[in-house]
């Protein structure tokens, strides 16, 4: 079994590596490559989570190079491998450019996201974490052509990366605590264990797309669609949230921690409910949605875990399936503007109907899976705090309205002439092929079933697995209420014909972007412009200047055993002037070679240092005189 | 007595001395200068250094002659008997030689300087043959060697043609 | 054995000079043959090294008027840079198949500056360290000023020769401060590990004197100034070895000799040396991120990364409040960060060198899309790009985890503003991937303008030493980590 | 006394030579003067040749006037090896000069007055052995008889003699001092007590004569004028005899004879070297002639060697250092003036595409001029590091720093005459202008031997070991 | 008849003697100045040893190689007074000023 650990996670990267470089030659395997190792893996991952085993080897010192399969891992694992292997098969009907590139991307994304699943160390998790933020910037510019796209993906990577530099600061304080494993860090004394839980909570909160880093989702969105699919629902985002569950123990050990977590929580789901309500566009709608439920996910970790990873679960094969849809639109007839779309649910009716369940799920309408499992989470906040439940309820209401409003669009009779609005952003080719809709179905499955994780008798397996306890006892009259907020949101949506007020800073993700932009980009750039400035004029010059203040030394010098007693004697005031002014000119000259000026200030100083030697011997005899009654007098003074 | 005779062959040795570089013709510098030359030697036999007197005044009037003969070979001015002043930086020699003239009497007249030990030899001259042959034989050999390459060098600096020259024949570097 | 390793190369030097008829290509096979067998040596070495304190240890009376010997040694500090070094030399002598002017000169110069380099790294005298630390500067001199590129390559190489000649002579002014202060005199690096001369002042001005010259060779702020001239107008080969070599003599020296013998004076001072640490980390990155021309980007990022090692090796000398643990991780990762940045380094400015041929410039928004065109070298570079920016997998994650995570514990204020740096980094290389590589295509080079396969041979190898090491770094630590503890408890005593 | 006229045998040896190699010209036509260059070599040999029964003496003969010890047997050794070197330069430019001879002659008496130098532990003889180095650098530097070389002597001489009455003066007034006892040991003993002022106005005076001997501040004036003026060989010995006979005078006077507690003589050598070595450098800076460049940079070294003299006695390694130093200098310095000799130019452009025209005499500069800059592995380097290990043992680290120092700024000048020989020749390949043979074989050899140096210096030292432990 | 006596007038002739080498342009004066100092060189030598160590014959040698000093210096220098007036027709040391810097 433990072979089959190391297989989890080997067998991608080592299928992905070869593709990734494997060029235009390899194009026509990888797909095929891609879908055999995906389903492979998909089986490794059931068969671990039966078994649960747990591996280790030498790493550095301090830490081993650990991986397991614990309960959270035994649920996530499976999950994460079934919708890679769905949203595999889908690509390889949709993807058509660079596809060896693109395959072996996903698969390496693969191997790192179940290693970051699957660590126990945090050196582990570090090497997945990253490398997973290193594919999702590769995967968003797949279209390396398109400036946007590329700038799309740096922008995700180094969001991600802002974060996850509490993860090294969390692997110091660990370090200088005694431990790097993940399970230990709950018992690092207090004050590094509050560093360790900042460090994780920025992390976390940066891959889950959590305030205040949401930004690079919606940008992410430039991405294909399948990316779309699993990086930012399933997979990687979705590690976010993941990661706070797994060291729930050490949010609770440091107490504060608890209370970041789940207000940081509710309140993306409250924020980015509203953002995802004021969308036109259908795959920005869904990327705000997606930080909106992992909102949800996070305040679980905080506050009720096992329904965190329910939720958690859900919410993946859900997303999943509405993104899925969405790009068989988006290459079936070129948009993706909610206006355009009017009546594509009937102009494709399995794809309108996967997507119909997909909304409904994501509006949490019983008995769809993300109607338990965010009840399940509720119901944690509700114990904490009631305040914390209302905003989750709020936000909760927001998702009905949102999901209602993509479903009325796209379910509503085709209206004519909505053809004059596709093609916006590429050229569709009207037809859905079988290969996009056959991995529908089976995430349409789940997405109405999963709901099961979060109600007995599952719910208090789960939380076994999950180890955070009993399960809250879920009372139906929550349930009940919540199953109504949703319908009724629904039908206010799917009544209400015109569009919602959608405020311009819902509409533009809140400002996140462009206040990165003021707050921290640009005053990066300027510093790092005038860094170099001041590298290129500053310090040459302040180098350039030891030759000065050589030079007034060697005028000093020159001086002193210069031929005639006079002129020795108004020599310091010259010496001191000129030495000035050389300096002085030093700097007004500016940016020059550093060895021009020295080489000019050594002949200077080699004029200088020459003066006495006139050629003249009577010159020479004042000079030896003068010189050795200075000798004698230093004898006669240092005694 | 003595003293006088002393304070006398001083005055006369100093004023020569400074004639040297007074007097208007080289030819008249050079007599002045013997001429301090022969007060010094008197002051050596004061201190009845008989034979070192003696042998400071030949040298030197032999070197004067040497050098009065070589005046008309070479100088400027045949006989150098017209008059002439070739100075240059004058007041600067001038403050240097007298500051280190202040200097070496100020230094003479206040260092304490040690007492006399034991007192000067029946002969003296004596003395100085038996060192030459004794102790300092060593410096005698080498001063002989130092007489060789003066020669030598003298000769190389002087002589326009070597021993091989015909007149005609050419330098060659 | 270590002597010959060392000696080999330049015999073979003396040997091309000598044989003027040689043609150009049996020069080049000459000269990797040459190389390679110095790698497969000191893979030799290595296999037989027994794991803990020096091996191989010849030490023979050299100059006894000046009390110097003949002291050579390896131990888990020396061994990786000297396999380092053996690869970099190997890797430009296959990427140097392209043609140069004059390659017999070439080619010997190279293998004199490889004698250099390997026999500063296995002295374990302050003289003999001495020697190779001036000699290999006369040979960077030589090789910038008869090779280089662009019009100033004379003036940037004597600022080089004046400025990290300057730096060696603080040096040396140091090594006689310790001689003079050791009892009995010598200069014998184990000798003087083994009881530390100086205490108080003396050591800390001969601290002083040895940090100036290191740091001047490693160079951290403010010391950095020569650096980017002499790498932008070095030959590809010639900006490796600087880079990727030379440069480690700097840090090198600071781990085997400023720590292990100026114990007290190291400890009262290391705060100094992290500051100095944290601003070229930051300092380096910053001005990187603003440079317009790839190679000098590159070269600023070197003293970004040299600066993670200065940071460590400081933070190790804290030793108040902090477990030693800890402070041996940081300094295993400021060794490992040695290696890797010599390995990664040194591929970048080999794709430099391929850029320059092709292009004719640095200039980066000269370039545009040329992935398209050029897609085998566009990978290269982009995985050089992530290896050098930290990504896990690759050496430079291993290096830089351990010195933050070592570090932080003695120096968490330090580490926690020098953290933005790998971010700042990471940004520089995406941009200049993109105004390179990616977008719509700006610049049009022929057809043939991809890599060759000498490049790619030359190139390919360190790259995948770095990923080895970056996945299976026990193959490493197992050497480094011994002796990264040893230098901890003399820091410590 | 010790009467033991065997005990000065390589001395003797000298001087035969130098007269018979007189007699052996006298006798030969002008184009076969070859035989007397043997016979002056086979003396400076013989020379060489007698001092090695002798090595490891710790003595003094004749009185006390001179000692045989490790100082006098490394000038011995050295010196006339310099001679032979310098005969084997000018054998290329002075072959057939109608003073072929006397050149030789010259040389030797040169030499003869160095070794005395060294040797001579009594101020008498130090005097003597001061004109007897005095006299033949004047006919040297003249040897040529043209206009510059007229210049060159006269200002040799004069100097010199001012130089020479300094010396005479101090060695009177010490020996009055010393109670009258002119020789070092007695000396010693007699200066303990004496009335400091009177012994510091005569030690500046027999200063003022080794200072112009070994071309340091004051007495450095003479070293550029005469070694660009006289001919190359001539400047050759210039810069490298007296210089040896004079450091080691000094450092024997300074270690023997006056009490470092009666006037504070270390602190006055160390100011006179630092201002040598920094005005030598500086005034080396854009000298466009080859000769004056190399002049001034030996007046630099010897700001350097003096630093082993300012200790002398203070730092128990300060004599071997010394020696070290003077070994490795007198080998660069020979061999820069052997490529001199070899390709004379007049400025430095000149020699553009030296590599090119003549490899090896292209290698022979590098190694020379980096050597003298003291980058190792060659023999000044080892000299420069173990004078500076005893100069900062003796107490003197300002000192060291300040070389160290002028040692950069002396990298800049040195370089000014290498990139131009390393780079390629700008216009059209120029032929090579003939080269006598002598001058190249000399100049290699040399730079074999100044680039073992540093393995080089491993004999000497240990020569210099064994004598200071008997 | 007092030691201080004799090196009064010994400073005096050096002194006098110095100035003229300083202020001398013809080279013979020059000489005749360097003469005149070491004139009172050998003054001082014989007046140091009678008063201070008569015993030792040190002094007496002493003295005979000044004298000795003098007459070598002198015969150099009249050599190379002829060698410059022959080569570049100068007698004067200011004419030769050419070697410099």
């Amino acid at each position: 079994m433990t072979v089959a650990l190391w297989a989890l996670v080997v067998l991608p990267a080592v299928a992905g590596g070869p593709l990734l470089l494997g060029g235009r030659r390899a194009d026509r395997v990888a797909p095929a490559l891609a879908l055999g190792v995906a389903a492979l893996v998909a089986a490794l991952a059931v068969a671990v989570a039966a078994a649960r085993p747990a591996v280790d080897a030498p790493m550095m010192a301090g830490a081993r190079w650990g991986l397991a399969v614990d309960g959270t891992a035994a649920l996530v694992v499976p999950a994460v491998a079934v919708v890679a292997l769905l949203v595999l098969g889908y690509a390889a009907a949709e993807i058509r450019s660079g596809r060896s590139r693109f395959h072996g991307l996903m698969l390496v994304f693969l191997a790192a996201v179940l290693l970051t699943a699957t660590a126990t160390t945090l050196p582990v998790l570090l090497l997945g974490w990253e490398v997973m933020g290193a594919m999702s910037y590769a995967l968003i510019a797949h279209h390396w052509r398109r400036d946007d796209a590329v700038a799309a993906g740096g922008t995700a990577f180094l969001t991600t990366r802002a974060g996850d530099l509490g993860l090294y600061l969390a692997a110091g304080a660990g370090l200088a605590g005694g431990t790097l494993d993940l399970a230990g860090l709950a018992g690092l004394p207090p004050g590094w264990r509050d560093v360790a839980a900042a460090g994780v909570l920025a992390a976390g909160f940066g891959k889950a797309a959590q305030l205040p880093f949401s930004f690079w989702l919606s940008r992410a969105m430039l991405g294909p669609s399948p990316v779309s699919a699993l990086l930012h629902s399933a997979a990687m985002v979705a590690m976010g949230g993941y990661l706070l569950v797994r060291l729930h123990p050490l949010l609770v050990a440091s107490g504060w921690a608890v209370d970041v977590a789940a207000w940081g929580g509710a309140l993306t789901a409250l924020a980015l409910g509203a953002v995802a309500l004021a969308q036109s566009d259908l795959k920005q709608l869904l990327a705000a949605s997606t930080s909106a439920q992992l909102g949800y996910v996070v305040l679980g970790a905080a506050v009720a875990p096992a329904g965190a990873v329910a939720h958690l679960i859900g919410h993946a094969a859900t997303k999943a399936l509405l993104f899925l849809a969405a790009g068989a639109w988006l290459s079936a007839l070129g948009t993706r503007r909610l206006s355009a779309l009017r009546g594509a649910g009937r102009r494709h009716p399995l794809v309108g109907a996967g997507f119909a369940v997909g909304a409904l799920g994501l509006a949490g309408v019983p008995p769809l899976a993300l109607w338990a499992t965010k009840d399940e989470v509720l119901a944690g906040a509700r114990e904490r705090s009631p305040a914390l439940y209302l905003v989750g309820l709020a936000g909760a209401l927001l998702a009905a309205l949102y999901a209602g409003r993509a479903l009325a669009v796209v379910l509503r009779p085709v209206p004519p002439g909505v053809e004059s609005g596709y093609d916006t952003e590429r050229d569709g080719t009207r037809v859905v092929t079988p290969g996009q809709r056959g991995p529908l179905v089976p995430l349409a499955v789940g997405a109405a079933v999963l709901g099961v994780l979060a109600l007995p008798p599952l719910s208090q397996a789960v939380a076994d697995a999950v180890g955070s306890g009993p399960a809250p006892p879920t009372r139906i009259a929550e349930l009940v209420l919540s199953g109504l907020l949703a319908v009724a949101g629904l039908t206010v949506a799917v009544a209400a014909p015109a569009r919602p007020p959608a405020p311009g800073w819902a509409r533009a993700w809140l400002g996140l972007d462009l206040a990165a932009r003021l707050l921290v980009v640009r005053p990066t750039l300027a510093l790092a412009r005038g860094l170099a400035r001041f590298d290129d004029r500053v310090l040459d010059r302040a180098v350039r200047a030891v030759p000065g203040a050589a030079l007034g030394a060697a005028r000093g010098l020159a001086r002193f055993d210069d031929a005639g007693l006079d002129r020795a004697v108004g020599a310091v005031p010259a010496v001191t002037r000129r030495a000035a002014d050389a300096v002085a000119r030093l700097d007004d000259h500016g940016v020059h070679a550093l060895v021009r000026r020295l080489a000019r200030a050594a002949r200077r100083l080699g004029v200088l240092a020459r003066r006495p030697q006139t050629g003249l011997v009577h010159q020479y005899y004042v000079q030896v005189v003068l010189m050795l009654g200075a000798a004698v007098l230093i004898l006669l003074l240092a005694r | 007595m003595v003293v006088v005779a002393f304070v006398v062959l001083a005055l006369v040795a100093v004023a020569s001395g400074v004639a040297v570089f007074t007097v208007d013709s080289m030819a008249r510098a050079t007599f002045a200068l013997a001429l301090s030359f022969v007060a010094v030697g008197g002051e050596l036999l004061l201190l009845d250094l008989g034979y070192l007197g003696v042998v400071t005044v030949l040298m030197m009037v032999m070197e004067m002659a040497v050098m009065a003969v070589f005046m008309v070979m070479f100088m400027m001015n045949p006989a150098g008997l017209m008059p002439m002043s070739m100075l240059h930086n004058r007041r600067g020699a001038l403050a240097v030689s007298v500051g280190v003239f202040v200097v070496l009497a100020a230094g003479s007249v206040l260092v304490p300087w040690p007492t006399r030990r034991g007192g000067p030899p029946a002969d003296p001259t004596r003395a100085l043959g038996e060192a030459i042959m004794g102790s300092k034989m060593l410096v005698m050999m080498s001063i002989s060697a130092v007489l060789f390459a003066t020669m030598v060098a003298a000769l190389v600096l002087a002589t326009a043609r070597g021993r091989y020259d015909r007149a005609d024949s050419p330098e060659r570097p | 054995m270590l002597s010959l390793i060392v000696f080999t190369p330049l015999a073979v030097a003396v040997l091309l000079l000598c044989w003027r008829g040689l043609p150009a290509r049996a020069v080049s096979w000459l000269w990797i043959a040459v190389t390679v067998v110095e790698v497969v040596a000191v893979l030799g070495v290595w296999w037989a090294y027994p794991g803990e304190g020096f091996a191989y240890e010849v030490d023979r009376p050299w100059i006894p008027g000046a009390g110097a010997g003949y002291h050579v040694g390896v131990d888990g500090l020396s061994l990786p840079l000297l396999a380092l070094t053996t690869v970099v030399f190997a890797a430009c002598a296959v990427y140097s198949l392209r043609r140069q002017p004059r390659p017999r000169q070439f080619a010997a110069l190279f293998l004199a500056l490889q004698t250099t380099c390997l026999g500063l790294f296995v002295s374990l005298d302050l003289i003999l360290f001495f020697v190779f630390f001036d000699l290999s500067i006369v040979g960077m001199y030589a090789v910038i000023a008869g090779w280089g590129h662009g019009p100033q390559a004379r003036r940037s190489a004597l600022t080089f020769f004046l400025y990290t000649f300057l730096g060696s002579l603080a040096l040396l002014l140091g090594f006689i401060g310790l001689y003079v202060a050791a009892a009995p005199h010598t200069f014998d690096m184990v000798a003087l590990t083994r009881d530390p001369p100086t205490r108080g002042v003396a050591g800390a001005l001969v601290l002083l004197a040895i940090l100036l010259g290191l740091a001047i060779k490693t160079p951290t702020f403010p010391f950095h100034t020569w650096l980017p001239p002499a790498h932008t107008d070095a030959p590809a080969a010639g900006s490796a070895v600087l880079a990727g070599i030379l440069l480690k003599m700097g840090t090198y020296g600071f781990v085997r000799i400023a720590m292990p013998v100026l114990p007290d004076a190291w400890r009262r001072h290391a705060w100094v040396v992290v500051v100095v640490g944290v601003v070229s980390v930051l300092y380096g990155a910053l001005v990187a991120l603003a440079q317009r021309s790839f190679k000098r980007m590159v070269a600023y990022t070197s003293v970004n990364h040299m600066g993670y090692v200065v940071l460590a090796v400081g933070a190790a000398g804290l030793v108040a409040g902090s477990d030693a643990q800890a402070r041996a991780v940081a300094v295993t990762g400021a060794v490992t960060q040695m290696v890797s940045h010599g390995l990664i380094t040194s591929a970048l400015f080999l794709l430099a060198g391929v850029l320059y041929d092709r292009g004719g410039t640095y200039r980066m928004d000269a370039y545009g899309g040329l992935a398209g065109d050029t897609p085998r070298f566009a990978a290269l570079t982009a995985v050089a790009a992530f290896a050098s920016l930290g990504l896990p997998g690759f050496s430079g994650f291993i290096a830089e985890f351990q010195i933050f995570a070592g570090s932080l514990g003695s120096a968490p204020v330090a580490v926690a503003f020098a953290l933005p740096g790998i971010l700042v980094t990471a940004a520089l290389f995406l941009w200049a991937l993109h105004r390179v590589f990616l977008g719509p295509a700006r610049h049009r080079l022929s057809a043939t303008a991809d890599v060759t396969a000498a490049e790619t041979a030359a190139v390919l190898p360190l790259l995948a030493l770095s990923l080895l090491i970056g996945v299976f770094p026990r193959l490493l630590l197992d050497v480094v980590e011994p002796a990264a503890r040893a230098v901890t408890e003399l820091v410590a005593r | 006394m010790t009467e033991r006229p065997l005990a000065l045998l390589p001395e003797l040896l000298l001087l035969a030579g130098a007269v018979s190699t007189l007699l052996t010209g006298a006798f030969l036509p002008r184009e076969r003067q070859w035989v007397a260059r043997l016979v002056a070599a086979g003396a400076l040999l013989a020379a060489v040749l007698a001092t090695l029964p002798a090595v490891g003496e710790r003595t003094t003969v004749y009185a006390h006037s001179y000692a045989l010890d490790a100082g006098t047997t490394a000038a011995r050794l050295l010196i006339p090896l310099a001679g032979l070197l310098v005969v084997g330069i000018a054998a290329g430019r002075v072959a057939g000069n109608r003073r072929e001879t006397e050149f030789y002659v010259l040389t030797l008496l040169a030499v003869l007055g160095a070794v005395l130098l060294a040797g001579a532990s009594d101020l008498l003889l130090l005097a003597v052995a001061y004109l007897l180095s005095s006299v033949p650098l004047a006919g040297l530097a003249g040897w040529g008889r043209d206009r510059r070389g007229a210049e060159a002597a006269l200002k040799v001489y004069l100097v010199g003699a001012l130089a020479g009455v300094g010396l005479l003066a101090g060695a009177a007034l010490l020996t009055a001092l010393g109670g009258g006892a002119s020789d070092y040991d007695r000396l010693a003993a007699g200066l303990a007590g004496a009335p400091s002022t009177a012994v510091a106005v005569g030690v500046v005076g027999v200063l003022a004569g080794l200072l112009f001997k070994i071309g340091a501040v004051p007495g450095h004036f003479w070293v550029p004028d005469a070694v660009q003026g006289a001919s190359i060989p001539a400047g050759a010995l210039l810069t490298t005899v007296p210089k040896l006979g004079g450091l080691l005078a000094a450092y024997r006077l300074f270690a023997v004879a006056v009490p470092a507690d009666v006037v504070d003589w270390p602190l006055l050598v160390a100011v006179l070297a630092a201002v040598t070595m920094t005005l030598g450098n500086f005034a080396a800076f854009g000298q466009a002639d080859p000769r004056r460049l190399l002049a001034y940079s030996t007046v630099a070294q010897v700001g350097y060697l003096l630093m082993a003299v300012a200790v002398a006695g203070r730092a128990e390694r300060a004599l071997p250092a010394l020696l070290v130093y003077l070994a490795g200098y007198a080998v660069t310095n020979l061999g820069a003036f052997a490529v001199l000799a070899a390709e004379p130019h007049d400025t430095l452009d000149d020699y553009r595409g030296l590599a090119r025209r003549r490899p090896w005499l292209a290698a022979t500069l590098v190694i020379c001029l980096l050597g003298l800059v003291g980058t190792p592995p060659t023999a000044v380097f080892a000299g420069k590091l173990t004078v500076f290990t005893a100069a900062w043992d003796g107490g003197l680290a300002w000192l060291v720093v300040v070389a160290a120092v002028n040692t950069v700024a002396s990298l800049f000048y040195y370089l000014r005459w290498l990139v131009p020989a390393l780079s390629l020749p700008s216009g059209p390949r120029p032929l090579r202008p003939a080269s006598p043979r002598g001058p190249r074989v000399v100049a290699v050899a040399t730079a074999v031997a100044a680039l073992l140096g540093a393995a080089g210096a491993l004999p000497l030292a240990g020569l210099v070991e064994q004598t200071l432990q008997r | 008849m007092t030691l201080p006596m004799f090196l009064l007038l010994a400073s005096a002739l050096f002194s006098v003697g110095l100035y003229g080498a300083l202020s001398q342009q013809a080279v013979v004066m020059v000489m005749m100045g360097l003469e005149l100092m070491i004139n009172g060189v050998v003054v001082a030598a014989a007046a140091l040893w009678w008063f201070l160590a008569p015993q030792q014959p040190d002094g007496q040698v002493l003295v005979l190689v000044v004298i000795a000093a003098m007459t070598v210096e002198m015969a150099m220098g009249f050599a190379v007074v002829t060698l410059l007036f022959r080569s570049s027709d100068a007698d004067m040391t200011d004419m030769a000023g050419e070697l410099r810097g």
